[in-house]
């Protein structure tokens, strides 16, 4: 597991025997369900047009074809229905991955996942588990607009009794979605929309995984500490080398890959060293996943900190249609660079 | 229907209503096809779903409404906007992400509305326009209103929890709702068969003791006539019912898919054979409407249909300082005065400068 | 049944299992109400839902299972439980909260379970466990075992969105599952017509082209024998089902409720005369069994529910050092390792110390 | 509306022509409804056992003998058919006041809530409007065990399109569901369960409303800050008499009222004057409201803070059935003071 360790950027290329090769995210966690689906019997995949679609967004194109219908489900438009179903089956120790289209439609089934799943263990006394996996993409972009461009990530990750990952590049893809696989616990994996088409080395080696827990410093800095996670990851990366360009301003990225458990002190240790915070998320940052950055950081390191921890998101509107109001809302790029300045005190 | 000129129109009034209704059918069609080009050159976003090959059962159902009556749909909705009346302007400017758009900007495709016509959108989420289709049944019937709702839903939809709530909530209560159930064959890939335990959609109604029926969905005065009785019905009984009309979409679940991965090219093709604007212009021309006068209605509804595209074009886009804009009705900006002390949204300003309401 | 002594029981095995079948029976009765007794006393906490009245229907249903079938329920499970097999102790023990409770404490009366005997609980929200139990057919199924699951659910949950969606996929995958329904005329306080458009519950099952069957649910011969020619055709042929038992609650929606609010006390009372229990026990007196082996019988059970409760009072507290446990599997510790820094729950060894697995 | 203001403690009388009374949280969210109904023909309730029962939790009780089944109308167990109906009447104009049993059950409409009530001003560029009332209890306590003991305040509360309101005392129960009812946005009212029977003096004034947006100092004190809402306040209160007595410590208790608007100024000026500051809450913390109230105390409050901001809330497990545990699990006074007493670097 030291391939995926703490403190190697994420897409590096991983020398090892079974080599590697540069793939879309997409194709990473399709990689990941067939060598998981191979070596286990009790894996399958289920969803709304994963079989003879190929998948609403591609991911599991090819699988129904390679493994038949019946390890390569398709689902009534159900979500609540099939996801419970996916609960019942991972009670009796099947594998399931139910593929949920977009995270938005997971609020059809919130109460399956919250208030069954996630309580399996404890409630039951640990006399049965749920080892499930939920693959859903968050995301905005695209002029989807207010119901279908959400990132309701914190929600799950605020829930005991789940653990949540969000890779944000295809080589964590690939290694957390088959983590989550192997995990005995319900695990939801975060995709994100805009990050499929990205490319990344990914190591083909069946037998790595990317640790769940363990954040990924993905770009070393010294002057300021983004932390961030899935597709915000991307973006902030981007920002962290403009501002080397453009500010001569050393930025250290902490993509944090799970939500739950949620590394803290990796995200710590870098704010030791640079003492200040930027937190960046694709959602709405008030009671969002950069609250709780926020709250931790604060108190992991308060004295090292030389300016309040800043936080950057989706503008707290349901986003609209318009490309220009929807560009507007996002945390695009120069919003995390004036946010990171602001951080600096080197902007109002 | 203001931008619709008839004065070449039949004179038999039966054949001036088909007439009129063709004419919709048909500034449908090339309106999504207008719609479809504007998407691909990048002018329109979001998904964008077609309904080509719907049109009868669009026309047909919306034209059986009382002005009085109310419509809620999914997000496949071009065609009931336009059968309602929305300007074809107004549309498409929603589409293209403008201010003169039925919903200013800020619905697209998916959520057009328009309340002066008794269209309460245009929704998203499968399933979800039912509940809400229902309640409004409700509130007309605590006013003693003699009006129905049309509740338009996929034979996808039928298989969601709030298909069931909604139901038996209309029944229970009595609501005058006609739930419109448009099975053309598939939810995305999925034929009915493959995702409904019931493929006769029609008969899960008796689940409800609710009036089920089934139409030809490309037999627009078929369509016509039966929303029409189980509208009246709905008003003067206060009976809900389910009207499974069943007909085709030609073109993929969205313009990004080609639709072909889960069904043959002959299929399709089949299908286009018996195109319902094909059918509904013979049948004008078999009731003696001359082919001339057809071919300047078409022109007339081509030009209408580039007027709406130039008028889009032209429009302004919602300014970008009044991002948060309807979210909260007026009076709010005040509520959340004191939320901004450590704003985190980036720059605070975005949200809140501009107003929060209208 | 390890606990049962059958060594009284009558010969002729009809009449012999009849009799062990009226001994659970009346040990449901007895168990309910040392529980609210319990309750009162403030030893059980929680909600506490006694079944009394429809102990025919869990008994008969159960008694139709095969061993190696599965059982999923809802809240009001104690019968179930008790009838699987699931040591009156282990029941008491967990209504008592305590660490040799079938769920070591955590559950309480709602969440019962016992996975040796195939009883995968006891689940408080309403229509929850009904997809639960379908992908426990589904895995039934992938596996290629001849087995089949029962899925109890209340009247009121026949109006939830999960039951809709259950079923059609239970229909759609010819799934092994017999949806129970336990028709005990109210949920809460809200009789089957004024929640249901289709009051006869079981005719919803045509809306999915299943089987829907009713039975008198306080005629537990029945039960049994309608249960278990819907169990083998599920088994065999892969048939779901579902099975509408008419019966009655006696007490109130939970302990806490006088349940006369919206029933009057005659009607309660015309159902008591008609007392499955008493009409179980006629049964076997006119089938030969005397009056003095039905009064010992009584005497062991009520023996039996005085040592539960002995037992679950002896037993002791789960330890609060483990309040986590259970919560995620071994190996999740290292996962959490890392989250300690700023944990903000107060104390952070609480939920930490101890562990997390079992 | 001064009457309600910022600096008042809830619970003291009001003088007004009206008078006031001492009655239960339950008595006065009822008067509340009474009063808008006997206001507005527009105004209706709806829910599950709401008429005939009574109410599952007698709030409504004796409502539908007054006003009659139309206006206090019993609802199949629906919860996302019944809310959804609710937001489709009042898209056409009307106040639906809908009931949900407890805040657990709203994970079954979910979807009609976030995805529908709160988008529907914004989606439809104003167009349409959806001015309606989810009243639902959340809170633990009594063994109700896992699935019938959570606090989901903060999802909604990051919701934008929503607002979100939890009183704490039987004034502001009345004050605020009033508020609520008159708005014209969706607005959910968390209540709580084990504050239904507390007492308190509510202003009968049908006029008198608590307006949204405001939190209310509580208590004032000079050594450290609680911010808390619903019953974390009642808790927290008791805390800081037991700690003037026993510790001598002065301790102001800022009592949130609205989740959504969040009064950050007045949560931001109390810190300015204590410096140190607590938040606590009934739900699990990480990704929770204490998270939100954390990471907006440290931005405000950079150089007023003599210690990092502390949290503490139900831990993180799904709640276990056994009294033990369970008491082990919740946010008690023991706990919050301790947590108090950590906040002032007075204990470990
Ligand atoms: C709850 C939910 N799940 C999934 C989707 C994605 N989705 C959008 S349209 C669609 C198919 C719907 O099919 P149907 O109801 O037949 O309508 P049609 O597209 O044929 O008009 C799906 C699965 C969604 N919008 N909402
Ligand atoms: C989704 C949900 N809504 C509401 C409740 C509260 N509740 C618990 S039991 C019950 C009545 C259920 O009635 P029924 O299904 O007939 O079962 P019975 O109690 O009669 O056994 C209700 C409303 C719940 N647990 N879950
Ligand atoms: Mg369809
Ligand atoms: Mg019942």
């Amino acid at each position: 597991m030291s391939a995926a360790g703490v403190t190697e950027a994420p897409a590096v290329a991983i020398t090892d025997a079974a080599g590697a090769e540069t793939v879309t995210y997409r194709e990473a966690l399709r990689l990941a369900m067939r060598q998981e689906m191979e070596r286990d019997e009790r894996v399958f995949v289920m969803g709304e047009e994963v079989g003879l679609f190929d998948g609403s967004y591609k991911v599991t194109a090819g699988l129904m074809d390679e493994f038949g219908p019946d390890r390569v489900r398709d689902t009534p438009i159900s979500e609540e229905g099939f996801l419970g179903a996916g609960v019942g089956a991972a009670m009796l120790g099947e594998r399931p991955i139910v593929e949920v289209m977009t995270l938005n439609f997971l609020l059809v089934a919130m109460d399956q996942v919250v208030n069954h799943a996630a309580k399996i263990g404890a409630m039951f006394g640990g006399e049965v588990r749920c080892p499930m996996v939920i693959r859903t993409p968050n995301g905005a972009g695209n002029q989807l607009t207010a119901q279908h461009s959400q990132s309701f990530d914190g929600w799950f990750a605020g829930t005991p009794g789940l653990k949540v990952v969000a890779p944000a590049t295809p080589a964590d893809a690939k290694g957390l979605l088959k983590a989550a696989i192997r995990d005995d616990d319900p695990v939801l994996v975060i995709e994100n929309l805009p990050i499929y088409k990205e490319k990344g080395v990914v190591p083909l080696n069946p037998e790595l995984i990317t640790p769940i827990g363990l954040a990924a410093v993905a770009r070393e800095g010294s002057d300021l500490t983004i932390v961030s996670h899935s597709f915000a990851t991307v973006r902030s990366l981007k920002v962290a080398e403009k501002m080397q360009a453009e500010h001569c301003v050393s930025v250290e990225v902490v993509d944090l890959r799970s939500l739950r458990p949620l590394d803290v002190e990796t995200v710590a240790a870098s704010v030791a060293k640079t003492n200040r915070a930027l937190c960046v998320e694709e959602g709405w940052p008030s009671y969002g996943v950069s609250a709780e950055l926020a709250a931790r950081i604060q108190h992991a390191c308060f004295d090292d900190l030389d300016a309040p921890v800043e936080r950057v998101g989706m503008a707290e509107v349901p986003l609209p249609y318009a490309k220009e109001l929807e560009l507007a809302a996002m945390p695009t790029e120069d919003r995390i660079e004036r946010a990171a300045l602001r951080t600096l005190d080197l902007a109002p | 229907m203001a931008t619709i000129d008839i004065t070449s129109a039949p004179v038999d009034p039966d054949v001036a209503d088909l007439y009129e209704h063709y004419r919709t059918m048909f500034l449908i069609r090339r309106f999504e096809e207008a719609a479809e080009r504007q998407y691909k050159a990048a002018r329109i976003g979001g998904y964008c779903h077609l309904s080509s090959g719907q049109e009868a059962t669009t026309v047909g159902a919306v034209a059986a409404m009382e002005e009085k009556d109310l419509l809620v749909t999914g997000y496949r909705s071009h065609g009931f906007a336009l059968a309602r009346g929305v300007p074809p302007e107004s549309v498409m400017a929603e589409l293209f992400g403008r201010t003169h758009g039925c919903a200013h900007g800020r619905g697209g495709s998916m959520h057009l509305l328009d309340v002066s016509r008794g269209y309460y959108g245009g929704w998203g989420i499968v399933g979800g326009q039912l509940p809400i289709a229902t309640g409004m049944a409700l509130s007309l019937v605590r006013r003693g209103a003699k009006q129905a709702v049309v509740c338009e839903l996929g034979d996808g939809a039928v298989n969601m929890g709030a298909f069931h709530e909604s139901l038996n909530l209309a029944a229970v209560w009595d609501l005058p709702v006609v739930f419109l159930v448009i099975n053309n064959l598939y939810g995305m890939g999925t034929a009915v068969d493959r995702a409904s335990a019931e493929p006769d959609l029609f008969k899960r109604a008796a689940a409800y003791r609710m009036e089920g029926e089934r139409v030809d969905g490309d037999d627009l005065e078929a369509v016509e006539a039966v929303t029409g009785r189980l509208l009246e019905r709905a008003r003067e009984e206060r009976r809900p019912a389910v009207l499974e009309a069943v007909t085709y979409r030609f073109r993929g679940h969205s313009v990004a898919d080609a639709g072909l991965a889960y069904r043959t090219r002959d299929e399709v093709d089949e299908h286009r054979h018996h195109d319902p604007l094909a059918h509904t212009r013979e049948m004008l021309e078999a009731r003696g409407v001359p082919s001339e006068g057809l071919d300047a209605l078409e022109h007339e509804v081509e030009d209408q249909v580039e007027r709406s595209v130039a008028f889009a074009e032209a429009d302004a886009p919602p300014p970008v300082d009044r991002l948060a804009a309807g979210m909260y009705t007026q009076g709010s900006d005040e509520q959340f005065e004191r939320m901004r002390p450590g704003a985190p949204f980036g720059e605070a300003e975005l949200v809140f400068a501009g107003g929060l309401g209208e």
